[in-house]
């Protein structure tokens, strides 16, 4: 943990002030600058599938525990996914010991949501017996260094986590109904998009920042998350509060900061698919040596 | 943290071949000393220590300084760092040196920056950002009685105009105070409010003891005789 | 280690009749004492329509017209004058904060404290800054009730150097209705022991030190003996012994017991089982009313 | 777990892990111990891979990151700051240790809330702490020492002390000591180093054949069971040469054995201090001076 | 541990007492104090103990349930542990204060138990995979006077010896539920089997090579660590907790190890032998806490 | 706008500031205490803290309560004037009492707080309305739709928005859209939160015409003095 | 108080409306423009902070009247409170701000350190705001700048306190109020209007208190003029009732 500068903690909104103000932050990047992204899977053995990010400094891991449940009485063919995000207070002192403060709350509703309305995984897929058995994916999301930006790494963990999951198949004695799994046999779940999201912090109604650090986060009011498919469709836009973002009158033909976040988004969106994509292929590779 | 360490971490977590190679080598010499070998410490790292290493006899010749600590007549390491001596008045002390110098906490008489919190009748509560020159990361709460503001005219002094919430001020560690805050003076010329700022945040100068102002306002203030930082 | 049966111990029951003569009598609360206005209410003790009615249960005693309740078990009321052993709970603000066994906690100002060595003098701000270095937390005092102020708490001084810090020794503490009212608190027992008896039923005991002059701020560290620390856990085992069987507690009494002890030449550690306290009890009892 | 968290997204009511209907402690406990080889192909005597890193989380003021074979925990350290505002004044610091256990560290998923062995595991990292962190330097101050269990493959809590201790030293508290902790067990009669979980699991499942052999075949008193059990030791190794700071041992061994156990133990803990103090050694060598870092 | 804060000067008189071999009560290091025992105190308990040690005073309940086993042990009943420090034992347990020493004792417990030699769960079954018996052992700390782990231990030996269950068969079954029968004859009961339920002996450190046995509260005040050793009667060791923040040399430690293990067979024998005691006494009277 | 909106403030006695707000089929009530002393944790020295409470009609508060608690509390935070009241706290509390979409129930608790506030006489720096809309598959643009047409559609999205710039505080969405196809909801949303605001400015007319315009000459009591 | 100014009423605004450019904020008296409560100048514009009237006073101050029950300290307000809390040299006074206002016990007529002003806890205290700023506590003053108790000081027991919005009671505080005058012609009675809300009155009888409460309470829902004519109708179904019982 790097020595402070005095500045920084005496007027600290003017001390990151003169840093916008030559357009660029504290860390030295400019606004649309976002941080290396790097994406390991399987890195935890208890887990039936797991994922680590980094982005920046922030550290995210992503394990899928897998139980067998009663599908609702609603959805008697589905099973359950449940992802939850958990700040830890060992990873930044902003957060305190005890229940889920705000920012999980809301990033786990996020997360929910996202995977509910989206049909992004197949949650027929995870019924084995019909009103009797299915899985429920519990999709714990910790942090082990908050650098800013959850919601983008936590989101990118989660993704790769259900695409590195392999469930072993279950097998039900006819008549006495007593399951049984064979750990040889597995199944890997179908993800039929891959959701990713870029999230900005807005400093003001005119500036925002690409890929917040925890220290901007702390002179920026609020964020918002563009969420795109592969395809570059707007799966989900998302802000809950904070300062403004101005937009051009209606009269324009487009609405411009809205426009400029999607434009920025669908620019980075190759460059993540690909770090995923190898993180998977590596992980494969590595299990083919293994036997 | 220095760059290699945060390397090998990101990397180790996710369990990389490149790193598995370097790790390979690390465990060898691991399994090696489970076989009871204790790794031979680099020579150019001689004096480097860590906790618990005893440094020196203590006693005339050789006295215990910061980073250390005297146990059963020997001196030995209070933190990870670089062993140095100092002579201090015809006297040898010895020292350990850390990365960083900063887990300090005030002490009584330590001088310290802090920002004006709350203003009350008989004292202001502050926080307290800075210690000598080390800045906190975790601020620590303090406290300025009314008797303690200045050394003139004490029972005359109005608290609100001497500072203001969010003043930045100089003061003095007096004791440890109450389990709440920490006990602090600014009754000296060169303590009291160092960097000011009037309603519309414009900086505000010191124009005497007693005040200062911005091109819109001038507001009472007990002034330190010293230039703001950032000016 | 000694294993009873609770089946195995003696009953309970008290060894003593009540300590004032026949006609004392026992009441509850909200009983009427007294049925008409003429007497004096003391503690324990209020009016409602013209009955005087009993607010503690315990012994009824009259001294002509004023009418008390002294009760069974109690704290320490406090009165002008006692000379009490108390436990410093606070430091700070210029007053100790003193745990008296009573109610509240009682306060001990600086001010009211004749500090080591120096003649009263005016305490300045230094003397506060010391005052833990004086009397730090836990620190035992032997002090005396200065006034009862209004909210309740006692103030207390230590202005004699009979009063002040209480050295090496052990704290026996008891309902302070077992001990015997006289000014004389502090005596030096034959058997090389120190006892304070404070009016609050804190007792303590520790070796008599030679010099006369009373009690200092310092700590003597000079090694208490073998056969000193001996008598002194005689005398604690005695005292609780008599304490249990609520017998009251006096120098006399105290000796008495010690003695019988030494008689019936039981080891000091036996002074802790059930039955031979009871035999020291009745000893004890019996001794007193011989002489 | 009947109540619903109102802060988390909840999954069904009641749900079976997929381990109670497939272990992975499979039957097979004799070869997974054995004198020659044990089951990750170690010898008796030979501790798992392990892996020390520091000052990992850039948030905090000391870090470290510790891989004892599969087993992963990540420390961070914060503070020297001011106590919680609830508690009374103190002379000396106050250390506060909570340990986090990832739900997914374990074979069976864990609550998020924490359970009792969860703070047991806290509070017996907290002692070994306070036994070495020199607390009359920081007066009416706390030093936050936070844990997370990523991967729990046996030896947590030695490896939660060494890490603990570890990212203290890197967060530049004084301490006394470092401490460093590590695992025994015994499995008839036979010492084992730094124990898998399927191996502590093995041995508890021992006790209960033996347990059980004993109540069919009617025991006689000369009849002398093996030692079966583990402990886990925390050391200082130089403060007043050598000082056990920690010490929680479990099953059933006699008094001989646990000598011995103990012994062993010991010993391992001094090795793993070397290495370390070989890490910390390596940060200082390869950080610049303090001078430098200030301006 | 309970904190009552003493003195510097009182801690110095009980450290040297140790060391000079006589402890402030005239005990010697080695010395147990008298503990008072009675099993059979709450008849709505299926078994219940109270246990005194001088201030000391704990009540231990057992209470049986039939349910589902725990997954994956379908042939193994359950023995949990619950401990309540409520505030009337020691001040300091007001609103959360007892909860950390509790769950301390309560997972003591846990492990002490835990291990199949010291108490079989195998045998404890009803309808294998549906049900087996839970015996549910709530401790209730009524008064904290020191060496409470010593004595909890006890009192759940105690208390789990007097364990009587009414037997049970199963009479029939319609539809999948299955009847039950108890018996109500009291004695067609089964018991527990407790020959090689183990104890806790607490070594208190005071100083290198120097610990004692059974502390007063003030004696724990002078040392910050103590030795918690789980004996079994047949002086194996089954568990050992190092309590407090202090540390222990390795040669003291081993010392108090050897040390428990003899003393914690001797204790076992006595124990028992009272325990039968106790049974034999024809229609014994229960003295309860009225006596 | 396709669907009724009304409000009845002053709704609750003991509140400082209170407001009965119905949206179509979607009815809370919002509730405002402050500027009161609240707990001494959670004071801040420079301004004044909100506490935002949602109690749903039915069933204890689920994690999706608190999301909305924390949307409708970062909203309200960025008009809330709250360097005027340090150390103080304002507690907002909010009754859902009937509602058919998430959707809508977070448009009418955001709008009914916000006239909450305004009854208290909280100051504020500007003002907030929430719209909800949805993009039905036929790439129909629906304001404030009906609960069925929210199911129905391709995507659902709710805009909060300030009064004087129009600018974007806080947007949610449900299902996919193409960057065209989201332009276009965005610029309906704009338009009718005119309406919403239009809405707000109509009661207070109605509130302060109806009397209590005292022309005394009481004013001493705004006696400016200057420093 | 004070020499009374006409003002006038302009218009019905929300919080964030624009009500006038203003190159610098107007701080210095130089400056021929005052804002009151509810304005505030920022980068050059004054907007409302609160929905209103918009009103404007023969010295170009400008103010907006809103209702309100919910009291922000105002320096020189007269306000009745009520004795919380006793802190030694001062008492700890509940105005229904956010924050007590404290009172020094000098801070009564002719109170000195011998002769120290003691209050019991629940007294009524009819005072002026001496400080009231967002930065520290409000205090409070029984005396004026000589010293004076003007009407200022404890109230007598066997009155009635209740609270009315705060419009109405600036409202009432006008000396030449007609609502008041009536009433006062029908009843007799001593009256206490704090800014803060809170009123006092003692009649001779409980009947005459709540009878004023009712009459008083009127004005929160309507305007004066209404309410002048309604009042006279709650009076006599007040007194009736009291007669009942």
């Amino acid at each position: 943990m790097a020595p402070l500068n005095s500045w920084e903690v005496i007027e600290p909104a003017n001390y990151f002030k003169s840093f916008v103000d030559q357009s660029s932050r504290p860390d030295g990047r400019d606004w649309n600058t976002a941080r290396p992204i790097s994406v390991r899977v399987g890195s935890i053995g208890t887990a039936e599938g797991s994922a680590t990010v980094r982005l920046g400094n922030t550290t995210i891991v992503c394990g899928v525990k897998a139980e067998l449940c009663r599908p609702s009485l609603e959805h008697p063919t589905r099973g359950f996914v449940v992802p939850n995000v958990e700040l830890y207070p060992c990873c930044s002192s902003t957060f305190k010991a005890g229940p889920p403060g705000e920012k999980a709350i809301s990033t786990s509703q996020f997360l929910q949501r996202l995977l509910q309305n989206n049909e992004i995984i197949d949650y027929e897929q995870l019924c084995v017996v019909p009103n009797k058995w299915a899985w429920c994916l519990y999709c714990d999301i910790l942090c082990l260094d908050y650098d800013g930006n959850l919601i983008d790494s936590s989101l990118l963990s989660l993704v790769a986590a259900l695409l590195h999951l392999s469930l072993p198949t279950v097998n039900i004695d006819p008549d006495t109904e007593a399951l049984s799994l064979s750990q040889k046999h597995t199944q890997k779940l179908t993800i039929k998009e891959r959701p990713m999201s870029t999230t900005f912090a807005v400093y003001n109604s005119d500036i925002q920042l690409l890929d917040p650090s925890a220290a901007d986060e702390a002179e920026c009011g609020g964020e918002v998350s563009v969420v795109l498919m592969e395809s570059g469709d707007v799966c989900s836009i998302r802000k809950t509060g904070g300062r403004q973002v101005g937009v051009l009158l209606p009269s324009a033909v487009s609405s411009g900061k809205v426009q400029g976040f999607i434009s920025t988004a669908q620019s980075r969106l190759s460059g993540i698919h690909e770090t995923l994509k190898e993180a998977l292929e590596l992980h494969a590779s590595a299990n083919r040596k293994e036997p | 943290m220095t760059k290699l360490n945060c390397f090998l971490v990101l990397i180790n977590l996710l369990q990389l071949i490149s790193f598995n190679i370097f790790l390979q080598n690390f465990h060898i010499k691991l399994i090696v000393m489970s076989a009871n070998a204790s790794p031979p410490i680099p020579s150019s790292n001689k004096n480097i220590c860590v906790p618990g290493d005893r440094l020196c006899l203590a006693g005339n010749q050789c006295h215990a300084a910061e980073g250390t600590y005297i146990f059963n007549g020997y001196i030995y390491a209070s933190r990870v760092g670089r062993v140095s001596t100092f002579q201090k008045n015809e006297q040898t002390f010895v020292k350990v040196t850390g990365l960083s110098g900063h887990s300090v906490i005030p002490e009584v008489g330590s001088l310290v920056t802090a920002r004006v919190l709350t203003i009350h009748s008989q004292m202001i509560k502050v926080a307290i950002l800075a210690v000598d020159d080390v800045t906190l990361h975790t601020a620590f709460r303090g406290m300025v009685r009314k008797v303690n503001v200045r050394e003139h005219l004490v029972d005359k002094v109005e608290m609100y105009e001497c500072f203001r919430p969010d003043d930045i001020i100089l003061a003095r560690i007096l004791s440890l105070g109450d389990a709440r805050s920490y006990e602090m003076s600014t009754s000296l010329p060169e303590l009291g409010v160092v960097t000011a700022r009037c309603e519309e945040g414009h900086l505000m100068v010191p124009v005497s003891w007693t005040s200062m102002k911005c091109h819109c306002r001038t507001e009472n203030r007990k002034v330190a005789k010293v230039v703001p930082p950032n000016t | 280690m000694e294993i009873i049966l609770a089946s195995e111990c003696p009953p309970q029951e008290t060894l003593m009749a009540p300590t004032a003569s026949s006609h004392t009598r026992l009441v509850t609360p909200g009983e009427v004492i007294y049925e008409d206005t003429s007497y004096m209410r003391g503690h324990g003790t209020y009016m409602e329509d013209g009955c005087q009615v009993a607010s503690v249960a315990g012994y009824v005693s009259q001294v002509n017209r004023l009418v008390t309740v002294t009760p069974l078990r109690q704290l320490y009321q406090g009165a002008v004058g006692d000379t009490i052993v108390g436990r410093v709970t606070q430091v700070g603000g210029g007053r100790w904060k003193l745990d008296i066994n009573s109610r509240l906690d009682a306060e001990l100002k600086l001010v009211n404290v004749q500090l080591p060595g120096a003649e009263q003098r005016r305490k300045n701000v230094e003397d506060e800054r010391g005052m833990r270095d004086l009397l730090s937390e836990g620190a035992l005092v032997c002090v005396e009730v200065q006034k009862v102020g209004q909210d309740g708490v006692l103030r207390l001084a230590a202005r004699t150097n009979k009063f002040g810090k209480l050295g090496q020794g052990m704290l026996v503490s008891m309902s302070p209705s077992l001990l015997v009212r006289d000014k004389q608190r502090m005596h030096d027992l034959p058997c090389g022991a120190r006892v304070v008896f404070g009016a609050n039923g804190y007792i303590f005991l520790g070796p008599t030190c030679d010099q006369e002059q009373g009690l200092s701020y310092t700590d003597s560290d000079e090694e208490v003996g073998v056969e000193v620390r001996e008598s002194l856990a005689r005398l604690s085992n005695c005292l609780r012994a008599l304490a249990k069987h609520s017998v009251m507690i006096s120098p006399t009494s105290i000796m008495a017991a010690h003695d019988a002890s030494i008689q019936l030449n039981i080891p000091v550690k036996d002074l802790l089982k059930g039955d031979v306290m009871r035999d020291i009890a009745i000893a004890t009892l019996q001794d007193i009313a011989d002489t | 777990m009947n109540y619903r968290d109102s802060r988390r997204n909840c999954g069904p009511e009641t749900a079976t892990p997929i381990y109670v209907l497939k272990s992975p402690f499979n039957e097979k406990e004799e070869f997974l111990l054995n004198d020659g080889k044990r089951s990750d192909d170690r010898a008796p005597l030979e501790v798992r891979k392990m892996y020390f890193g520091v000052s990992n989380i850039s948030q905090a003021k000391g870090s470290s990151y510790v891989e004892l074979g599969s087993t992963k925990v990540v420390c961070g350290v914060y503070g020297p700051k001011e106590m919680a505002p609830s508690s009374i004044f103190k002379s000396t610091g106050q250390v506060l240790c909570e340990v986090k256990v990832a739900p997914f560290s374990s074979y069976v998923r864990r609550s998020p809330v924490p359970d009792r062995q969860v703070k047991e595991l806290s509070m017996q990292v907290k002692d070994a702490l306070e036994a070495a962190i020199i607390l009359e330097e920081y007066p009416k101050a706390q030093i936050d020492v936070f844990l997370t269990v990523v991967e729990d493959s046996g030896g947590v809590l030695a490896a939660c002390v060494t890490a603990a201790s570890l990212a203290l030293c890197d967060a530049d508290i004084r301490m006394y000591d470092i401490v460093v902790a590590a695992s025994v067990a015994w499995y008839n009669d036979r010492i084992y180093l730094d124990p898998s979980i399927e191996e502590e699991e093995c041995i508890a499942r021992a006790g209960e054949r033996l347990a059980t052999s004993k109540s069919s075949a009617s025991s006689t008193e000369d009849e002398l069971e093996g030692s079966n059990g583990s402990v886990t030791v925390a050391l200082m190794p130089l403060y007043a040469n050598g000082q056990v700071a920690t010490m929680v041992m479990s099953g059933s061994v006699t008094a001989a054995k646990l000598q011995d156990g103990l012994d062993a133990a010991l010993e391992t803990c001094r090795k793993v201090y070397a290495i370390a103090k070989q890490v910390l050694i390596q940060r200082v060598s390869e950080a610049k001076l303090p001078e430098k870092l200030e301006d | 541990m309970v904190d009552i804060n003493l003195s510097e000067a009182e801690k110095r008189y009980i450290i040297d007492g140790v060391k000079l071999g006589i402890r402030a009560d005239g005990r010697g290091p080695l010395d147990y104090r008298e503990l008072e025992l009675e099993t059979g105190v709450l008849d709505t308990a299926n078994g219940s103990a109270r246990v005194r040690l001088h201030r000391t005073d704990i009540l231990v309940t057992v209470k049986m349930e039939l349910e589902p086993p725990l997954p994956g042990r379908p042939n193994h009943g359950k023995l949990l542990f619950f401990v309540n420090c409520s505030a009337n034992a020691a001040p300091e347990f007001e609103g959360r204060g007892g909860e950390e020493l509790a769950s301390r004792l309560s997972s003591v417990l846990e492990r002490l138990y835990s291990d199949a030699n010291a108490f079989n769960t195998a045998g404890l079954v009803v309808v294998p995979g549906k049900y087996v018996k839970a015996f549910y052992v709530d401790v209730e700390v009524l008064e904290c006077g020191g060496n409470l782990f010593d004595v909890v231990s006890l009192g759940v030996k105690s208390a789990l010896y007097a364990t009587r269950t009414p037997r049970i068969t199963i009479t029939g079954e319609d539809g999948g539920e299955l009847e039950f029968t108890l018996s109500d004859n009291p004695y067609d009961v089964d018991r527990l089997d407790v020959t090689n339920a183990p104890i806790l002996i607490t070594h208190l450190r005071i100083s290198e090579g120097i610990t004692i046995v059974d502390p007063t509260i003030e004696e724990e005040q002078c040392a910050p660590v103590s030795v918690v050793v789980g004996v079994a009667p047949n002086a194996t060791i089954c568990a050992v907790h190092l309590l407090g923040p202090g540390t222990i040399g390795p040669h003291t430690l081993k010392k108090a190890l050897k040390g428990s293990a003899v003393l914690g067979a001797e204790i076992h024998a006595r124990l028992i032998a009272k325990l039968k005691q106790e049974e034999s006494i024809p229609d014994r009277r229960i003295r309860g806490f009225l006596g | 706008m396709s669907i009724e909106q009304s409000v009845q403030l002053n709704f609750l006695s003991r509140a400082d500031g209170s407001a009965y707000y119905c949206l179509g089929n979607t009815s809370v009530v919002a509730s405002v205490t402050g500027p009161t002393s609240g707990r001494v944790s959670a004071r801040h020295h420079n301004k004044c803290n909100l506490e935002v409470q949602f109690c749903p009609c039915n069933g204890q508060p689920t994690i999706e309560e608190r999301d909305v608690e924390c949307i409708i509390g970062e909203c309200i935070e960025e008009i809330l004037a709250s360097h005027l009241h340090p150390r103080a706290t304002i507690l907002l509390n909010i009754q859902e009492l009937q509602s058919e979409h998430e959707h809508q129930l977070l448009t009418a608790s955001l709008n009914g707080a916000v006239m909450a506030l305004m009854d208290a006489g909280v100051q504020m720096q500007g003002l907030l309305a929430a719209v909800t809309c949805c993009y039905t598959h036929a790439g129909v643009v629906i304001v404030e739709p009906t609960a069925l047409e929210l199911q129905e559609s391709k995507s659902s999205l709710v805009f909060v928005l300030e009064s004087d710039t129009a600018n974007v505080v806080a947007c949610y969405q449900q299902g996919r859209l193409s960057v065209a196809e989201y332009t276009a909801v965005l610029n309906r949303a704009i338009e009718a939160a005119k309406e919403v605001f239009q809405f707000y400015r109509s009661e207070m007319l109605k509130r302060y015409s109806s009397h209590g315009c005292i022309d005394g000459q009481n004013e001493a009591d705004y006696d400016y003095d200057p420093l | 108080m004070g020499e009374s100014r006409h003002v006038s009423s302009m218009k019905v605004v929300l919080p964030g409306d624009l009500i006038m450019e203003l190159p610098v904020k107007p701080v210095d008296t130089s400056e021929n423009v005052f804002l009151g409560p509810g304005l505030r100048w920022k980068d050059g514009v004054v907007r409302a902070t609160r929905p209103g009237i918009l009103k404007k006073d023969s010295r170009n101050l400008y103010f907006i009247e809103s209702h309100q029950k919910r009291y922000i300290p105002q320096k020189r307000e007269f306000v009745v409170g009520t004795v919380i809390k006793n802190k030694g040299n001062s008492y700890l006074v509940d105005i229904g701000s956010h924050e007590p206002a404290t009172i020094s016990f000098l801070a009564f007529e002719n109170a000195s350190k011998k002769t120290r002003k003691d209050l019991r806890l629940g007294d009524l205290i009819y005072g002026q705001l001496l400080v009231a700023n967002k930065d520290m506590e409000p205090e409070l003053v029984c005396i004026d700048f000589y010293n004076r108790a003007v009407g200022m000081g404890t109230l007598p027991d066997g009155g009635l306190l209740f609270k009315v919005p705060l419009h109405v009671a600036r409202s009432l505080v006008n000396p030449s109020n007609p609502f008041l005058l009536e009433l006062g012609a029908r009843l007799s009675f001593s009256i206490v209007v704090g800014f803060n809300g809170r009123v006092w009155v003692k009649a001779k009888n409980m009947a005459d208190m709540t009878s004023v409460m009712h009459a008083v309470s009127l004005l929160e829902c309507m305007s004066t003029e209404e309410a002048l004519i309604k009042m006279h109708s709650v009076i006599d179904s007040v007194l009736s009732q009291c007669a009942v019982d």
